[in-house]
């Protein structure tokens, strides 16, 4: 399957940014709606908002290293975006950045991404099972895992971590929030998906759509 | 939805750019809102913050008495550290600087956040978690900061006019929000500018019984009762967490979309329900003071008073939302 | 219709014992809002009223430096003799007392009959009509008493507590009508206990141009454009009835149920539009000062100030609705 | 016709204001809709407040002739009612019974009645034409005067005013009004009946249906 890998260089990380922005503003509403059954209202609102700010960035800046790019996307989302989604998923790509060894290598990727989500989880204090983003993240970081292990190739293995993320996100509904705004509603936040979650799912879902470089882009805004 | 507004992105400076407008005693540069006459050498600086769509929390509260800044963030979204970290630096007089957060994750984490970077600011922090409409527990976000936030800045900042120092200034902080219990009714949900119709479905003839300022749902919905009910639901649910006795601080806030003649009649029903107890108010605020953009409802706070909480409560204040005694 | 009240016979009452309970500083005694430290001998009295429906209009205005006492009628009905004269008698201090009232026929009579019965207290009246969405004619009701009633009741207020005479008092009322002029917009209707729906219906994407504050339709709609475009068209209609310039007192008040935030966002295009005509915003208020229930929408009030006028907005006043100075 | 008439004796008149009481309740809400197509949706509340009053006090204090209802009547409108039409009725009532000469005959009805309108279009400064009850009370007065130079029985001249009263409320849908809270309206309160002329129409529409005695009183709150 080699001749299937790809690069994980600068511009591949470039990529999963902006797929990541154009995939949230496509689902901004739904995550809107998602976030107001057991939030606010506003987390699709919010990453939209902070995502643009960090293709801005990218766009204005170009990043000689992947490292940069994360660094700097999760530097955007920690100074642009603000609520709860806002220092987690920054800590999530600063911490990814930090822990990234140059040349990137899937087990390289899977490791740093695992850090990221280690990450979260202690800024968050959430572990799986609350109802918050850490149940699409943790699966997505154990499915790349399981993959480097497995030698399974970058785009096969981040499709296997987009299905974990989304599988984990869906596995959010009948859960009971202790984190977050949803667990203000106890008992009444179980029937609905955490919208972290499943923005969670988009950005890790991103990672296979650009290395895959099948999916057509339905028009960007 | 119908907002006078221009556009729903520059909602929130475009209200920035009309409060300093409205009131030369405050100053706005990038996001953040001060007292026009900068930072006093000595005093503790007060900086609070948090989403818009609640005013005149927090930026209404910055004047001679109250806040020495705040950090508007969007609506319902917790301000940046950035925001924060300007701020604290821009108004610390030497004292040291409290920040007052309101417990909700976003905004403890980008407090958090701005506090370990300000490194040359002595920086105390006191969360506010008067809502016990949620439960509090450890394993979870704990309660909401909601109603008395007010009466932490109003008093924290009494006490800070005074010259009291920052671990003195923290305490009485802390103490305000351990004496201090909510309860909010929502009659309709709020709509964001950004998500353009109401938070949640709330049909003619129900309440949602435990809703914070967010437009979060609450933790009940019940058939539309008389105000008497209501605010009897309101202080049961007060009086069973911290039993009302004594001297009380009651707020009986609306949530942005009531009128006062309304919030007037809940008022009647909540005093006399503290007399029926035994308890008396001794100080009290009607209005819409924490709001939750255009919802309709109310909610009550109520805090036992000492004779320093009184005293700091009847200190002068100058500001846009709250003003006495100059 | 959902309302935070008892029952729609009961609201007026029940509020004003809220009213009553929240603020040691009144008295309410007969559906008169009186100060409780009563009248001032030598001191010209100041009684206005209304429907109710308006809070904190009139009786949120009953304190130090404005009015002596308020008569609240039933929801947008105006108060009956009885109160008034009973109010008149009360707060007379033996320099006879000034009505203020509103211009509307049920105001205009009901003042008329009581005034005709004060036998022994010494009554002039002033007419508040400041309305310039009504066509002014001699031959109509004439234009409609809004906004510009808080800058009378505050202007002659002053007065009246520096110890001036009732001719003095009642000649600065006028003058403050006079130079005042005021247009409203509504977003949505409100809804009175007593009809339990909305009194007109204002679809999605629509706006009233040139409300009134009972409810009444405007006189036009329009589709619901930017606040920019919303506070353009009333300072246009203002303009052209009294050209703004130099110095300005302004008025950006919401009809019960909008947000502060986005007053704020319409006062800072007032503000713009009155730079761009060369004039200054030379004090202002925002906020739910004269309201119509739960309407949501905006009115301006524009008053040219001049060096008496502003001294006597500037003096100490001590009420529910407005307080500063004290 | 002489023995179709009758005697305008106190309890006609306290049964008139019985009738009133019962039919503007019976109307309280279309009088409501009208007053919020072109005022402010309380003239049905207003008058239905004013008007159990007005039974509650002459119930309280039963009056011995038709003067003292109508002045009571109209004394209590003043004092109750508040708003226009307070004033406006109560001077309607008290004006009438300062105007009635005992015994009461139809002639002596019909000059009383007169000088209420009179006086209601003097202190409300109204002429017909201005849509307001003013158009409802003056064709209502004019038509008793015809009916008493015709030599028209009582029931059958009560008939007739109250036709003419509701025929001039009815001529107020097409008018702009000049007067009262509507005038605000401008064009806009052209296609509404006036909500004064039409609770005039049901005042003096009592009049027939006490004299005639014939109507079935639909229940009584
Ligand atoms: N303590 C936490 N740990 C991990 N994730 C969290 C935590 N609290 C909230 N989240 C995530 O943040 C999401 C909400 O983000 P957002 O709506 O942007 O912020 P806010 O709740 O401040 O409005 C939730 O759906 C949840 O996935
Ligand atoms: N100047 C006037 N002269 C005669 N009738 C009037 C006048 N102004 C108002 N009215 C009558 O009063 C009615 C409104 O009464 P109501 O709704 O009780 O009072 P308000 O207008 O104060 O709310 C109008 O429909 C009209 O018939
Ligand atoms: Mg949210
Ligand atoms: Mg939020
Ligand atoms: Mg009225
Ligand atoms: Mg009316």
């Amino acid at each position: 399957m080699e001749h299937l890998d790809i690069t994980l260089d600068t511009a591949f990380f470039v990529a999963w940014f902006e797929d990541v922005a154009r995939t949230v503003r496509l689902h901004r509403d739904r995550l809107i709606e998602l976030d107001a059954a057991i939030g606010d209202a506003d987390h699709g609102a919010n990453l939209d908002r902070g995502l643009s700010e960090v293709r801005a960035a990218l766009a204005g800046w170009p990043p000689t290293s992947p490292i940069q790019v994360l660094v700097s996307a999760g530097t955007t989302l920690i100074r642009r975006v603000g609520g709860a989604s806002g220092p987690l998923y920054g800590s999530l790509f600063r911490s990814m950045g930090k822990a990234l060894e140059p040349p990137v290598t899937l087990a390289g990727f899977a490791a740093a991404f695992d850090a990221g989500v280690v990450a979260v989880e202690r800024l968050g204090k959430a572990a799986p099972g609350d109802k918050t983003m850490v149940d699409a993240l943790v699966p997505a970081a154990r499915a790349l895992a399981l993959a480097v292990r497995d030698g399974v190739a970058a785009p096969e293995a981040f499709a296997l971590a987009g299905r974990a993320a989304e599988d984990g996100a869906r596995a959010t509904v009948p859960l009971q929030a202790r984190k977050g705004r949803a667990s203000y509603l106890g008992g009444r936040s179980v029937g609905h998906e955490d919208p972290g979650a499943a923005s969670s799912a988009l950005i890790v879902g991103s990672l296979a759509t650009v290395a895959s470089g099948l999916r057509q882009v339905p028009g960007d805004t | 939805m119908k907002k006078l507004i221009n556009a729903a992105e520059t909602a929130v400076d475009d209200a920035l750019a009309g409060m300093a407008a409205a009131h030369p005693s405050l100053r706005v540069r990038d996001r953040v809102v001060y007292r026009a006459s900068g930072p006093r050498a000595g005093k503790v600086g007060l900086v609070s913050g948090g989403g818009s769509g609640h005013e005149p929390l927090h930026a209404g509260f910055v004047g001679y008495g109250m806040l020495d800044a705040a950090c508007p963030g969007e609506v319902f979204t917790s301000p940046v550290p950035d925001q924060i970290i300007e701020a604290t630096a821009a108004v610390d007089g030497g004292a040291g600087v409290l920040h007052i957060v309101k417990n909700y994750t976003g905004d403890v984490l980008n407090f958090e956040m701005a506090a370990e970077l300000c490194e040359d600011v002595e920086v105390a922090s006191v969360l506010v978690d008067d809502d016990v409409a949620v439960q509090d527990s450890l394993y979870t976000a704990g309660r909401r900061g909601t109603g008395a936030t007010l009466f932490v800045e109003k008093i924290a900042g009494a006490l800070a006019e005074e010259g009291a120092p920052l671990a003195g200034v923290a305490a009485v902080a802390a103490a305000v929000d351990e004496r201090s219990r909510s309860f909010g009714v929502a009659l309709t949900s709020c709509t964001t500018p950004a998500a353009g119709k109401p938070t949640f479905d709330l049909p003619e003839g129900e309440v949602e019984l435990g809703i914070g300022i967010h437009g979060e749902p609450g933790r009940t919905r019940v058939a539309l009762a008389s105000a008497r009910e209501l605010a009897g639901v309101a202080m049961d649910a007060i009086h069973r967490d911290l039993p009302l006795e004594g001297d009380l601080l009651v707020l009986l806030n609306g949530m942005g979309g009531t009128p006062l003649m309304e919030l007037y009649v809940a008022f009647g029903e909540v005093e006399s329900y503290i007399r029926g107890k035994g308890a008396r108010v001794a100080r009290s605020l009607v209005g819409n003071y924490v709001t939750s953009l255009d919802m309709q409802g109310f909610s009550v706070t109520i805090c036992r008073l000492d004779d320093t909480l009184t005293r700091l409560w009847d200190a002068p204040v100058e500001t846009p939302g709250l003003r006495w005694g100059r």
